[in-house]
């Protein structure tokens, strides 16, 4: 079964956790290992925050944008904001580079993305905003008796 | 799910047993509450017991190693003494497993920090 | 804190419980009572089966739209789609009138709605599909100590 | 999440104990095995047991009263022995209990049935 899912939702840092829940609840149906559902609630967690932290400076009145699709087992998630937008991508991606220290950040968001999803893929432009989109194969699954 | 802090003071040391789901929104309460503590009573070591922490992500790593910094300039340690595999992960991911003394129990955390005292 | 969250999804029965997971997960962010929790699960439910089975009437290449608000404890939830509508409201409304006894419905589904909610409309237009908005207040929670 | 069915048959009267979540998506599937079933063993009652039943909608209302329906066809009865407060609302709500038997367990529910049979 394919599906597909979008939604959209303010930028405010309670919406990290509402984010990770409905990625893993859209997940769970394809029986994914513990895992692959943790991977997945942790890149999420990244992608939001980053949206809402960098993005959008904290500023709590906009919007997050967030899609997911299933397609034969490869997981797609999109998070989109229409914030600040990123100069130069591959410096922001490189472990431990973060340009607020003061917020004691670590550094490590766009790494674990890639760490734990098959394809990592940043589309930003400065005053636009910033799509992040990442692709994971979930490994396949005995059938099902009933 | 929100993030539980379980605070214990033992002389200069602070073991902090964390529960429930640390992310960036749960880390902006806590960050200011664990500096302020951690002031006030002079605190040098620091035990983590993660065992109970059910989610983590870089803003999580960017809190511990935050406290790390603030440690290692009193000439103190780290100890890691529990935490779940995806917690791990993270840590070794980022290099952490580096700096973080790691022991088995929260006992042998202290032990080995009355050694070093 | 207020919030809200839309979400667009397709029109295959497996979102049912997908629906009801993302509203329960909005909603537990504001400490809801189990049987508000309950509540809320029941009526999404109820919702996204009508515009999936009544609305698209099964066809599987549509999509269902629902939006979820919370302004000063008070829920809004809105669950749309764009299938054949309903000719005749109020009687839809009616406890167990179903256009579908072939499928076994019990016809208790707007009569739920109604119970577990404070405010149930519904805005249809045979050809062009349903709205059905619902709103409920919760109980207030004592303040939190930190 | 899914739901799973126990089916127990005991001469002409059918068990089923029913867990995890029953809406529509669930129904679909369940309801030809169950007819299937009923047919096959020639079932005249039908004893359901749903304490660990989690969710229920007015789609498994449907389901249960269509069941119902062949049932009482059959002049047989269907009692319910267990349910949580939640699934009892629906069921309070739609009239089902003035058509249910009720038992607070298995055990009543087969032996009340014997009465009857
Ligand atoms: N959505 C975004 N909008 C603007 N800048 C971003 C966004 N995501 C990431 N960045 C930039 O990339 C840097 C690195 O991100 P990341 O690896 O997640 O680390 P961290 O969040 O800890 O800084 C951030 O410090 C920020 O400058
Ligand atoms: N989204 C919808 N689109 C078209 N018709 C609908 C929709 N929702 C409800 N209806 C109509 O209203 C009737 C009553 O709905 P309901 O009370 O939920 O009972 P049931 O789903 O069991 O039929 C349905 O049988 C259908 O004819």
């Amino acid at each position: 079964m394919n599906n597909s899912l979008t939604c959209t939702f303010k930028s405010i840092s309670e919406n990290e956790a509402l984010a990770r829940m409905i990625a893993a609840s859209f997940a769970a149906a394809y029986d994914p290992t513990i895992g692959e559902l943790s991977d997945i609630k942790t890149v999420v967690s990244e992608a939001v925050t980053n949206a809402i932290i960098h993005g959008y400076s904290g500023a709590e009145n906009h919007e997050v944008y967030m899609k997911m699709s299933m397609v034969e087992r490869v997981l797609t998630i999109e998070v989109r904001d229409s914030g600040k937008g990123i100069l130069e991508v591959e410096k922001a991606m490189e472990p431990l580079y973060t340009s607020r220290p003061d917020m004691e950040r670590s550094g490590m968001g766009f790494t674990i993305m890639d760490h734990f999803m098959d394809g990592v893929e940043v589309v930003s432009e400065p005053g636009k905003g910033t799509t992040v989109t990442m692709t994971k194969q979930l490994t396949s699954v005995q059938a099902e008796c009933h | 799910m929100a993030c539980k802090v379980e605070a214990e003071i033992k002389g200069n040391i602070l073991l902090l047993r964390m529960e429930g789901e640390l992310d960036h929104h749960e880390v902006e309460s806590i960050r200011s509450e664990l500096t302020q503590l951690m002031d006030k009573n002079e605190i040098k070591h620091l035990v983590l017991n993660l065992s109970n922490l059910e989610f983590m992500d870089s803003s999580g790593l960017g809190l511990i190693l935050g406290r790390y910094k603030s440690i290692q300039k009193a000439g103190g340690n780290v100890v890691l003494c529990s935490a779940s595999p995806q917690v791990k992960r993270l840590f070794e991911m980022s290099g952490m497993f580096r700096i973080l003394m790691v022991e088995l129990s929260e006992e042998r955390a202290f032990s080995r920090l009355g050694a070093v005292q």
